[in-house]
This record gives structure tokens, C-alpha cells and sequence, in this order.
């Protein structure tokens, strides 16, 4: 009978079933995982995990390590120009696209290519082109300009910059691609309407496309952010770290001391310091997309 | 599009407006080489240069031989060509004992990537879809929790993982590893797919519903369809991440299951002794040859997509 | 009862062929490189020429790939038949968790105890008096690696020990020639620093530092001095721009550098060069000062397994890795020292012989591996990699962090 | 006669945001019924509530009779029409139609025979092989309209269908939704912000603000007799003009406002007034001017500020002291700015309003 209210865990129960994956994987895996690396921080687990705590020592040791101080500074660094460029980069070369243009697919798919290949092989073909032996400084000073210097990978002051510029050849193909998905999900009429007012393309993109695309941007800052924060295979390729420490990310950290440095404790006190800065960031966030708001 | 059939309708007298834009109007110009083009056209050009050229050192350094690659220039064309890297990286590269290249992963490769990506944009979809426009309680808080996920580097979760699917009696089997590809791709997909529907229009739902389709019946027949883009970007996403997999590959399953980046990264990474590479560079080539085949083949749905997302009503 | 059945089965190991069921065992390992390859070649050929299969598992990326895949198997519940881990304290706790087999009757039985040099050697594989695992190799890092054409460009004679070295450094510089080739790799900064500490500072030193923690010793005089020639070595080492170690071997078999601190697997990359040891190149263990051997090197342990077939092929293949045709056949491919005393290596080079030698004299040490945690290796890593890659770190600086590390190892 | 739509005690809330504030409403068999008030005042949502799109918090729903509160939305028995027309882009005009009619496992041979009726009444038939995209916004409407009409639903719910149109095609489907209905006799709720289709369409309208219904009636009740003063100013353009002041209902009913003070002659008071003070309300339109003026009982002498000249009518805005009015005048008059004009009213006409409670006094 349909009179009374019925339990509110009934309602909806297609949905509910359907997302049963979704709350096992939420609640067991990632809060579950995140609280068991937590607790295992304050161990001194070292090729296994084992409940011998320490307290503090781990953290301790963590934040007087130059090794991690690097690490944050060069993620910083990166985390920004990372996130800056890819989005003007992959916006810019979505709008490119979306201007009707013959042969889309085939550019779509140059710019998309290096997203592919592994993260192994972009960092070696980077190494070798931005090498002074052999790379783009051999090449312009063969043909006469002696002077030339352009070593991003041996200079630890400019090192992050040079994994910055394979970072984004390789990434700023997808971001192109989510930012095409979403100028496509955008009425057509918008594009009818301001050209009849006579707004230029650009002011259209700028005040009236971009704020209704805000949900894939939110999707790509997601992405991009993630991106940055797990960002080690591309570092291990290309600069191993070095010169030196110059290059060092928290996440190599973490793995280095995890596995090379059969150190557990110290690998999960650092993820906890990764974890807790995204914590830092995303709860805010929440609060302020779902408290109380709600569509309807 | 066309719209001309309708007497009502006008905007057949609207689509001029490149002459409102760029002054002065007259015939129309010949579109392929206006200067708007040019500029458009010159520009990709360019920047397709900057995006071809590892891609060229690649190819051109696989097609050497390692006397030549000594001297140094990369960006030198084959004085020789050689098919020789090509046919080691497939078919005679050694892995420890099994010289049999990267053929011999290539299938296994396959058979993980077809169930893991299929079961990731499922799951992944059918919960963006209920967390855009079913919006049960708690599924906030669900949300947050998956998007915080996206965060934590994999290798934290490499051990606890372990213990998860060995208590499941999953461990060391193909679907331990399609459960797995399925939970880490789960944060970016549900995020893509949930932002995605949300920017549909909500009346459309409504519509569905009022007409009286179920959960399974609008998600089927109204929202996968209009949705070609985003799953054509989900697949872009999964396709590459699982096939260039090679962590999760190795941790979670048994050597008859190794998938082709094993032997990849044995081909790559060997440290010790000399490297050859021009067999890296066709190692990877071929590794690569099958995201990219898919990026071209799926770019068809998603011009398709300009029409189904055009329409919001 | 087991010692007889253990004894039974290594019989029947040694009698080829005769071996009742075939078991396959699987083996993961690290060796992938071409002459590594080779070498794992001549394990599993030896394996399954007793009847069993040896089902190759081969990660490439040495133990920071490996490991997580190596202990992911063991906790999952479903390990590999035998895996490859450098000897020492890696594998400490996952003996202490009962999780390795104890190996001790097989090595009763083949009388490891006797045959194993320099003894040291079953020591890494040994806790609490029983043996977990099978060593098969010595690699030592205390090698000098030098090109004579680039010593004759520079006008100066090839050096035979380390003040040499230094000494004709400038003449190098002038001639343009790279003193010191070193990679950029964090392991290569550290093992150099340690090769220095050996032959400086005198081996006694080096174990009662990473032995016993000795902190005194670690900000001791001598160690003063270790550091001073560690300067010595950034400064000689400054100017190149390569990582992997094997680059900088290329820059010694190319006479642009006039030398590298190495472990004995450099020796395969001249081999590959074509160069010939003595000629063009020369080598000097201990750096010429203290003509050491380090007992690094490799050693397969076997997890606790349920199947009986597979625990009995363990036994097979740990009694294989030690035979003596095995050791020879895997040695001379692998560049590397056998671990038994009594083989003969007729067809080792130069250098090589030179290290059967040192061992034969019984001058060794324990490696580092066998000393220090691989946290505290790592850490030494960060250390040194920094050290060697900043000019502006004074040695009393690195010095002080130096004592930390000791004090903080367990 | 049960009512067609009945709804009791109906609380809906968001959080702490309260939508939807204890509304009552009873709708009978055919009736046109428009929901009316500015965004923002909980028309939509009670809509959706009838259309089951929203889950109630508290109260009950009767459509028919039969308590749906908790039915699923196609069980309802309704249609619902969109502002958007939400048409399904991938499907056929054809496809949308039998959409729900599939779901509902209605036979083939019926879903054609209905989908063919209901565009023939909507005048589609040629569009029924195209896809949405391929429509003029009207067409997507009138195929809108049609998917609610093939279900043979006793009510529909309309969303503000015409607020996407241009004003001409807008009056047009304004006169087609009035024909269906006077045909179809079905009952109808219609949302709208627009008051010109909410008079024209409506049997009866409700005027809603703050998630609760000010007045439920008739359009000439509204027009004459707002409840409160918020209806009257709502409905109108120009909107109301008002004298504030005081009523007096001591002797015979007097109004004492700034400018002027005068007798409440003939005007209707409700049930039981309180004297006080005071809105007077006169709506522009009840105003006349020039010499007619002089005929009636309440009077000014007024200046010209603007002159609004519509073609049909002239509105002017003119002022007395501090107390201004909108008037309407005929189409052709001559009147400048800064003319003076003598203007004059009935209190018959007029609407008074409790400056506390805003009811009508």
C-alpha cells in the first residue's frame, strides 16, 4: 500500500543495489586502506607490515629529512605550472578543434598519441632530446650558434621544469580531450546567439562557455591534480631524482622507502602527510558543494 | 543540422554570422582559405610539429642499428634501415629464459584489458548515474570519499589490497586483477560520469521517468545514449591505463597471466648491461600500437557526440 | 626421518635423471639483461636436468621492482617456488615470520658448511643457526676501473692506488679527460663513498661502523679523512652529465674518463667493448690501497609452501644452485665469483683472477647488504647522492648526517 | 464529485530550507488550473511533487481519490510537459511518443494506433520519422504535448511549457493548449510566471508565495477580489496603485489618507473588517480622467510626469502631492508630460489591505 511513507531504505533501491560497488569500494578499500596506512605510520614496519608501534619516530625522522623538504617543494612547483599550463594548453587546443575543421580525427589523434606510450619510454625520448650531448642544445649548436645552452635535466635549478615539459606533452592530450567532450555537450544555440549579438569568439569562450562547462573543468582538476600528487614513474624515467636530490617527489619518496628501503613505517608516514594535504583540500571543498545545497 | 523544413523556424537567417564577426560582408568567401582558417590550420600544424617530434626520434631511432645510434645524433635519419629491433622486440626479445618478445604477453594483455575496462565503465557509469539523478543519502559522502581516493599513490594500497583479495580467494586469478583495475579506476570514471550526467538536462530524467522508465530503463535507453563522448573519453582513460599496466599486472597475478608491459619493462628496464635501444623504442611502439588504434577507431563516436550533446531540448 | 628423505632427494638431485616426478617450480629473479639472462640459462638448464621444470619469472628493475611483487605473493598466500633477493638482512623478517623455509638439512646434507668461501658467505643466509637460503654468486663492489689511453693522453703514468689517482687528476682535466666517471644514480654515489671507506679507512672500520653502530668511529678521524677523499672524488667526479652506471663504464672503454669506482660487473661491459683487461684498461681491488674482496652478492631463499612435490623440488634446486658444474657454468656467464672454494675458473680473465686471488688468501669483508638494513642503505643513498651532486656540502656537513644515519640504524 | 488532485498537508524540505510549508489544494475532475508566482515561491516544486519527480516530507497526495504520495511517477497517471520539452535526442518524434507506452507494455498495434491519433490532433504526422534536432522549438512543444497526451492520462502537468518560445508563437500554442483542453477535458495544473497566460488559460489560479498558496480562484476573483495585498499587486500591469492611510468603520466607512479623505460608499468589505491602518488599491485601469472624472466620488487633481503611449492604451504616470498612479487611458489620448490632468474612481472598484496582515479588508 502506498499510503504510508515507506522505509526510506527502500526507496530508490535500484540505485542503492546499483552503487553497492561503489560504497564497498569507498568505504572498504579507501577509507579502510587509508585508515590501516595511518596506523601503520606509527609502526616501525619495515619489509612487512607489523603492529610494533613507535609513536612519532616516523614522522620525526620524516620532516627532518632534506630528502622529503626537496620532495615537497619540487611537487609545489610542479603541482602549479602543471596545472596552469595544462588547462590553457588543452582548452585552447579543444577550442582549436571544435572549430570544424577538416581532418579532425587525425589531429585529435597526434595530440592524444603520447598519452599511449608509457611513462618509461616518454622519459627516456625526453632525456635524450633535452641532453646537451645529443638532445636540441647538440643540434643548435651544430648549425652554428655556439653559445647555446638548454640543459633542463642537468641543472638542479630548472631540472623540475624539464620533466615539466614532458609531463605535459604527454598529459595535455587527454585534458584536450575531456574539454572537447564538454564543448561539445554545449548547446549550439550559445554559438547562434552570440554571434547575432555580435560578442567576439573569444569573450563567448571566456564569460559564457567556460562557466557552463564547470563540471568537466572540475573532472580535469581532479584528474590533472591526481596526476600530479601519484606523480613518480615520469621522474624515475627521466631523472631518476637527480641531479643529485634536484627532482625528488613525495611519491618516490614514499615508494623508495616502502619497497627500495624496505621501510614501511617511513613510506606510509609520508603517504599519511600526501593523504592528509589532499584531506586539507577536498573536505573543504565538499562542505561547500553538498552542505545544504541541493538541486530540485 | 538541418533545420530548414520548418516554416517556423529561423535559424537559417542566423547562420551568417561570420560577416557580423569579421566585418565586411559580400560573398562569401571561399572557406578554405579564409584567413581565419590559415590561422587555425597553421597553428595545429605547428603544434602537431612539437607534439610528432619524440615520436619521430622514436621511430627513426628503432629503425637503426645500435653501431648507429652510438654516434649520436638522435634526430638523424636511418643511413640503413632495419627491421631488425622490430622483429626482436615482438618475437625475440628475452625475459630471462623466454626469448619470445613481447608476443608472448600480447594476449594476456588482451584478456585483461577487454574485462577490466568493460567492468570499470560499467560499475563506473552506473554510479556517476546514480549519484547525478538518483541521489540517494549518503551518496555525498560516498562521492567525497571516492574523489579522495583518486589521491592515494597505488602503491600504499598495493599490501592491504592483497589481503583484501586473498580473504575473497581472488588472489593470483584474472578477476582479482579486473577487481582491481575496476576499484582504481573507479574515482576518475564516477567523477567523469557523474559531471557528466549532471550537466544533462535534469527535465529529460524527469520525462523518462514520468513516462515510466526504471532505474535500468532511463539509465539503457536515455542517458548511454546521449553520452558517446564521455564514454569514448572513459575508454581513452581505461584503455591506456590498463594496457600500459604494469604494477597491478605483475602484484596481483601469476606468471601465465603477465601482461605484455612486463615484457616491456624487461625490454626497457633492464638495469644492468647494455641497453639497446632501438629495441626499446620499437618495444614501445608496438606496446603503444594498440591504444592508439583505439584512440582513431572511437574518434568517429566522438564527432557522432556533436549531435546527440547539441540538443538540450 | 626428514634428514634421510632430504638426503635421499639431494642424491638423486646429483644422480641426474633420475628423479621420480617432474614438479614445476617457479623462480622469480631480476636478471634479465643479455649476460644475466645467460647466466639464469645455465641455473634452470642444471634444474630441469633433474627432472623437475624451472618456470622463469623474470622481473626486470632490480629488488625495488621485484620486492613489492615478491612479498605481494607471499602474503597473498599463493608464493613462488624460490625467489632471488640479494643475501643479508633483506629477508630478515620474512624469516622471522616463519614465511622462508629452512634450508638447514639440505645444506647438512650437501655439506654447504665445508665447500662455501669464504664462510662469511652462509653467514648472510643464517639465523639463529639454521640456514634459509642457497648463495650463488659474490659480487664485490670494490673495484677501481681505469683506462690506460686516457692515463697516456694526460702524459702521466696509470696510477696503482687511490693518492695517485688524485694526484694525476689535474693532468686529466688539462688533457680533457673526465677524472672520475660517475653515474647519477643514488646506489652508485653510496657504493663509491663505502669502496672509499674500505680502502682508506681500513675494513675493520667499515664493520664496526655498520656492524656495531659504532658512532665514535663514524665521526672519528678516519672517517674525517674518508670524507675529505670523497671531496676529492666530487670534485674529479664534476662535469658529466650521465645516470646509468654503465655510461659511465662507456666513458672509461672510450678513454674520455679516467676511471670509475665499480663493482666487478663492470668487467662484463669491456668484455662487450671488446677491450682486454691489462692492455686497455686496467683494474685495481681496493682501489690499490686494500686489496679486499666484499662478499655481496646473490642467494635464493625458498617460501613455506603446502605442496610436497614443490617442497622437494626446493630441496632439488637448492642443492643444484650449489653443485660445482652449476657455480661454473653460471659464474663465468654472470662475471661474477663462485661461492665455493674448490672450482676451477680456467677461463677467467685478468682481473677476474685477480679476485679469485684476494678470495683464495682469504681477504674479505661483509658486504654492505649483510651489514645494514636497506633503509639504512637507503638512507646512505640520499646522503651521498646529495654529497656527490652539490659542491656546496661541506664534508663536515655530510659528516654529521653520516653519524645520524649510524645512530639511527638498527 | 471527488477531486481530480487533492493534496493535504504537504511539507516538502531541502535541508534546513523549508520548500514547501503545510500546502492544501483541491483540484476538480477538468479543471484548468494554473499555479502562479514569481521564481523561487514553490510552483515547480509542487509539480513535481503531484508528478512524484520529489519526495514529499510530510502530507498526502490524492489524485482520483487514490492516495499516490509514494507511487512511482508512471503510476500516477499523469503527463507532464516540460519548459524544455526534454525530448529524448537519440530517439524519433515517433520513438518519443511511444516511449512510455513501450514501458508500460502497451501493445504495437495500439502504441501505433495512439501515436498516430495524438499527431494527428497535434499536427505532426510529417515530423514523425525525424529527431528532435531536426524541429523548430515550436514543433519540439506541440511533440512534447503529444508524449503526454498518447498516455491517456486523466491529468496533466505542464512546467512552464512556453516560457522557451518567442512571444508570437507563444500566444499561438497559449490558444492551442486552451483548445485541447476544451476538448480533452482532462484536468490540467499549469506552471507559469507569465500572469497574461496563467488569466487567459486558467479555470482557476493559484497564486503561490513561500511555498504556500495565498488565494485559489477564479481569474476574475483574483483580478477583483485579491486576498492580500501581495495578489493584487502580483496580477496587473501596471500593477495596483496605493494610498496608505487609515480605516475607519466607527461611523459610516471612511479612508483618511495623506493627500485626501473619503467615504467608502458601496464598497465590500469582508466578513469581519477591523478598522486601521490602511492600503487603498485601484487599479489603474478603474481610474478615469478628464471631465468624467468630475462624476466620481473620489478625486484628484494631478500633474503629468511620463506618457507611455501603447497604441491600444496610453499609460501615464502622474502624481498629487506625494501620492502617485499609474493610469490607463484610451489609446489616442493627447496628453503630455506636464500636463495636469484631474483624475477620479469609485471605491466600488477598489481593493483596501491591512498594512499588517495584508488581507483584504
Amino acid at each position: 500500500m502506498a499510503t504510508d511513507r515507506p522505509l526510506s531504505l527502500f526507496r530508490n533501491m535500484a540505485a542503492k543495489i546499483a552503487a553497492i560497488p561503489m560504497i564497498l569500494t569507498a568505504m572498504v578499500v579507501f577509507v579502510g586502506g587509508t585508515f590501516w596506512t595511518i596506523t601503520y605510520s606509527f609502526t616501525n614496519s619495515k619489509l612487512l607490515p607489523r603492529a610494533n608501534f613507535v609513536g612519532f619516530d616516523q614522522y620525526e625522522r620524516l620532516w627532518n629529512s632534506s630528502r622529503w623538504l626537496v620532495s615537497i617543494e619540487n611537487l609545489m612547483i610542479y603541482g602549479i605550472c602543471s596545472l596552469i599550463l595544462s588547462f590553457v594548453i588543452g582548452f585552447l587546443l579543444a577550442a582549436l578543434l571544435d572549430q570544424k575543421i577538416r581532418y579532425e580525427d587525425a589531429f585529435r589523434t597526434i595530440l592524444l598519441y603520447p598519452f599511449a606510450l608509457s611513462f618509461i619510454v616518454t622519459g627516456l625520448v625526453w632525456q635524450w632530446i633535452l641532453n646537451p650531448d645529443f638532445g636540441i642544445q647538440f643540434i643548435v649548436r651544430s648549425m652554428g650558434w655556439e653559445s647555446f645552452a638548454f640543459d633542463p635535466l642537468y641543472n638542479p635549478k630548472i631540472v623540475i621544469f624539464g620533466v615539466l615539459i614532458a609531463g605535459l606533452w604527454q598529459g595535455t592530450g587527454l585534458i584536450m580531450v575531456l574539454m572537447l567532450a564538454g564543448l561539445r555537450g554545449i548547446d549550439q544555440e550559445i554559438w547562434k546567439a552570440s554571434r547575432v549579438d555580435g560578442i567576439p569568439a573569444w569573450k563567448t569562450y571566456v564569460f559564457i562557455v567556460i562557466p557552463m562547462m564547470r563540471p568537466v573543468f572540475i573532472t580535469t582538476l581532479v584528474i590533472v591534480a591526481s596526476g600530479i600528487v601519484r606523480l613518480y614513474d615520469l621522474i624515475v624515467a627521466q631523472t631518476g631524482g637527480g641531479p643529485g636530490l634536484a627532482s625528488e617527489v613525495p611519491a618516490k619518496y614514499v615508494y623508495d622507502y616502502m619497497f627500495q628501503g624496505q621501510n614501511l613505517g617511513q613510506g606510509f608516514a609520508a603517504s599519511t602527510m600526501m593523504l592528509l594535504a589532499v584531506a586539507v583540500v577536498i573536505i573543504p571543498w565538499a562542505m561547500l558543494e553538498f552542505g545544504g545545497k541541493k538541486r530540485g | 543540422m538541418g533545420n530548414k523544413a520548418s516554416a517556423i523556424d529561423m535559424p537559417d537567417v542566423v547562420l551568417e554570422p561570420r560577416t557580423l564577426v569579421e566585418g565586411p560582408s559580400g560573398p562569401k568567401p571561399k572557406k578554405r582559405l579564409s584567413r581565419r582558417n590559415i590561422m587555425i590550420y597553421g597553428t595545429l600544424i605547428v603544434i602537431c610539429l612539437y607534439y610528432l617530434l619524440p615520436l619521430y626520434v622514436m621511430v627513426v631511432t628503432s629503425l637503426k642499428g645500435m653501431p648507429e645510434i652510438r654516434l649520436g645524433n638522435i634526430f638523424a635519419p636511418p643511413v640503413e634501415i632495419t627491421f631488425e629491433p622490430w622483429v626482436k622486440a615482438w618475437a625475440q626479445a628475452c625475459t630471462g629464459l623466454n626469448c619470445e618478445g613481447l608476443s608472448r604477453g600480447f594476449w594476456n594483455s588482451v584478456r585483461i584489458t577487454i574485462p577490466s575496462v568493460l567492468a570499470s565503465i560499467v560499475i563506473a557509469s552506473v554510479n556517476g548515474y546514480a549519484l547525478a539523478n538518483w541521489r540517494f543519502k549518503g551518496a555525498d559522502l560516498f562521492f567525497t570519499i571516492l574523489i579522495f581516493g583518486a589521491f592515494i599513490p597505488y602503491q600504499v594500497m598495493l599490501y592491504p589490497i592483497v589481503i583484501l583479495l586473498r580473504e575473497i580467494g581472488l588472489y593470483g586469478t584474472l578477476w582479482g586483477l579486473v577487481i582491481v583495475h575496476t576499484i582504481f579506476g573507479m574515482p576518475i570514471l564516477t567523477l567523469l560520469f557523474r559531471n557528466y550526467f549532471t550537466s544533462l538536462p535534469e527535465e529529460l530524467f524527469k520525462a523518462a521517468r514520468v513516462d515510466g522508465a526504471r532505474f535500468w530503463g532511463i539509465y539503457f535507453r536515455i542517458m548511454v545514449p546521449m553520452s558517446l563522448p564521455i564514454f569514448v573519453v572513459a575508454m581513452i582513460l581505461q584503455v591506456t591505463g590498463i594496457w600500459n599496466d604494469f604494477l597491478f599486472g605483475v602484484v596481483y597475478t601469476k606468471p601465465e597471466f603477465y601482461p605484455m608491459t612486463v615484457q616491456l619493462n624487461n625490454i626497457v628496464n633492464s638495469v644492468q648491461g647494455v641497453k639497446e635501444y632501438n629495441v626499446n623504442m620499437a618495444a614501445t611502439l608496438l606496446t603503444g600500437l594498440v591504444p592508439l588504434i583505439i584512440y582513431f577507431v572511437s574518434g568517429k563516436l566522438f564527432v557522432r557526440g556533436i549531435a546527440a550533446g547539441a540538443v538540450k531540448g | 626421518m626428514k634428514a634421510l628423505r632430504n638426503a635421499i632427494l639431494a642424491s638423486t638431485a646429483l644422480c641426474a635423471g633420475t628423479a621420480v616426478s617432474a614438479t614445476e617450480l617457479e623462480v622469480t629473479h631480476w636478471w634479465t639483461s643479455g649476460g644475466e639472462a645467460a647466466a639464469v640459462a645455465e641455473l634452470a638448464k642444471a634444474f630441469d636436468a633433474t627432472g623437475n621444470t624451472w618456470v622463469d619469472g623474470a622481473i626486470a628493475g632490480s629488488g625495488g621492482t621485484a620486492r613489492p611483487i615478491i612479498v605481494s605473493r607471499i602474503i597473498g598466500g599463493d608464493p613462488m617456488g624460490a625467489f632471488q633477493f640479494n643475501h643479508g638482512r633483506q629477508a630478515e623478517e620474512l624469516i622471522e615470520a616463519g614465511l622462508l623455509r629452512d634450508m638447514t638439512d639440505v645444506a647438512e646434507a650437501e655439506g654447504w658448511k665445508d665447500i662455501v668461501n669464504p664462510p662469511s658467505l652462509l653467514d648472510g643466509c643464517t639465523v639463529d643457526g639454521r640456514i634459509y637460503c642457497a648463495p650463488v654468486n659474490i659480487h664485490s663492489w670494490q673495484w677501481l676501473w681505469l683506462s690506460n689511453k686516457a692515463f697516456e693522453d694526460a702524459g702521466v703514468a696509470v696510477p696503482t692506488n687511490w693518492d695517485e689517482y688524485v694526484a694525476a687528476s689535474d693532468a686529466l682535466r688539462e688533457a680533457g679527460k673526465l677524472p672520475l666517471a660517475l653515474g647519477g644514480q643514488p646506489w652508485q654515489a653510496a657504493g663509491l663513498f663505502n669502496v672509499l671507506t674500505v680502502a682508506l679507512a681500513g675494513p675493520d672500520v667499515l664493520v664496526k661502523i655498520y656492524g656495531d653502530g659504532d658512532t665514535e668511529m663514524a665521526a672519528g678521524p678516519e672517517m674525517e679523512r674518508v670524507f675529505q677523499a670523497a671531496a676529492d672524488a666530487r670534485d674529479m667526479s664534476q662535469g658529466s652529465n650521465i645516470q646509468d652506471w654503465n655510461q659511465a663504464t662507456n666513458m672509461v672503454i672510450t678513454d674520455t674518463a679516467g676511471g670509475q669506482v665499480m663493482g666487478d660487473w663492470a668487467q662484463g661491459e669491456f668484455a662487450v667493448a671488446g677491450e682486454v683487461a691489462g692492455e686497455d684498461y686496467s683494474c685495481l681491488p681496493g682501489l690499490g690501497v686494500n686489496a679486499l674482496i666484499d662478499t655481496a652478492g646473490d642467494a635464493f631463499y625458498f617460501p613455506v609452501v603446502d605442496d610436497p612435490d614443490i617442497t622437494a623440488a626446493q630441496d632439488v634446486l637448492a642443492a643444484t644452485l650449489l653443485s660445482p658444474e652449476t657455480q661454473v657454468a653460471f659464474n663465468l656467464k654472470k662475471g661474477s665469483l663462485p661461492v665455493r672454494g674448490d672450482v676451477d675458473l680456467t677461463a677467467a680473465n685478468d682481473c677476474m683472477n685477480k679476485g679469485l686471488e684476494i678470495l683464495k688468501a682469504g681477504n674479505t669483508l661483509p658486504s654492505t647488504t649483510q651489514l645494514n638494513t636497506e633503509d639504512t642503505n637507503n638512507q646512505l643513498n640520499d646522503l651521498f647522492v646529495e654529497f656527490f651532486n652539490d659542491p656546496s656540502m661541506t664534508p663536515e656537513d655530510a659528516q654529521a648526517r653520516y653519524v645520524d644515519i649510524v645512530k639511527s640504524k638498527d | 464529485m471527488e477531486p481530480s488532485i487533492s493534496i493535504r498537508d504537504l511539507v516538502l524540505r531541502f535541508g534546513a530550507i523549508t520548500v514547501l510549508n503545510g500546502l492544501n489544494l483541491d483540484v476538480k475532475q477538468g479543471e484548468f488550473v494554473v499555479l502562479l508566482g514569481s521564481s523561487g515561491c514553490g510552483k515547480s516544486t509542487l509539480l513535481n511533487c503531484i508528478a512524484g519527480l520529489l519526495d514529499v516530507s510530510e502530507g498526502q497526495i490524492f489524485i482520483n481519490g487514490r492516495n499516490v504520495t509514494w507511487e512511482e511517477p508512471s503510476d500516477r497517471g499523469i503527463g507532464m510537459v516540460f519548459q524544455s520539452y526534454a525530448l529524448y535526442p537519440q530517439m524519433t518524434v515517433e520513438g518519443n511518443l511511444s516511449f512510455g507506452l513501450k514501458n508500460a507494455r502497451v501493445p504495437k498495434a495500439e502504441v501505433q494506433e495512439r501515436v498516430a491519433r495524438a499527431a494527428k490532433t497535434l499536427q505532426i504526422e510529417p515530423l514523425l520519422k525525424r529527431k528532435p534536432a531536426a524541429l523548430s522549438g515550436g514543433q519540439r512543444q506541440r511533440v512534447a504535448i503529444g508524449r503526454a497526451l498518447v498516455r491517456d492520462v486523466d491529468v496533466f502537468l505542464f512546467d512552464e511549457p512556453l516560457s522557451n518560445l518567442d512571444a508570437k508563437l507563444r500566444a499561438d500554442l497559449r490558444v492551442e493548449i486552451k483548445q485541447l483542453h476544451q476538448r480533452l477535458r482532462n484536468t490540467m495544473i499549469y506552471v507559469t510566471h507569465d500572469q497574461i497566460e496563467a488569466m487567459t488559460l486558467a479555470d482557476r489560479i493559484a497564486i503561490m508565495k513561500g511555498g504556500e498558496v495565498l488565494q485559489f480562484d477564479t481569474p476574475n476573483e483574483i483580478y477583483n477580489r485579491p486576498a492580500s495585498r501581495y495578489v493584487a499587486e502580483f496580477i496587473g500591469s501596471p500593477t495596483m496603485n496605493f494610498l496608505e492611510g487609515t480605516v475607519d468603520l466607527s461611523e459610516a466607512p471612511r479612508f483618511a489618507g495623506s493627500q485626501a479623505t473619503f467615504d467608502l460608499d458601496g464598497y465590500s468589505f469582508a466578513d469581519r473588517p477591523a478598522g486601521g491602518p490602511a492600503a487603498f488599491g485601484i487599479r489603474p485601469e478603474h481610474i478615469v480622467t478628464g471631465p468624467e472624472a468630475a462624476a466620481k466620488p473620489i478625486r484628484f487633481d494631478t500633474r503629468v510626469d511620463l506618457v507611455e503611449p501603447l497604441g491600444s492604451d496610453t499609460l501615464a504616470w502622474v502624481h498629487a502631492g506625494d501620492q502617485s498612479f499609474w493610469v490607463r487611458m484610451d489609446g489616442q489620448s493627447a496628453v503630455r508630460s506636464g500636463d495636469s490632468l484631474p483624475i477620479g474612481f469609485d471605491p466600488q472598484r477598489a481593493n483596501i489591505f491591512d498594512m499588517q496582515t495584508e488581507a483584504r479588508l
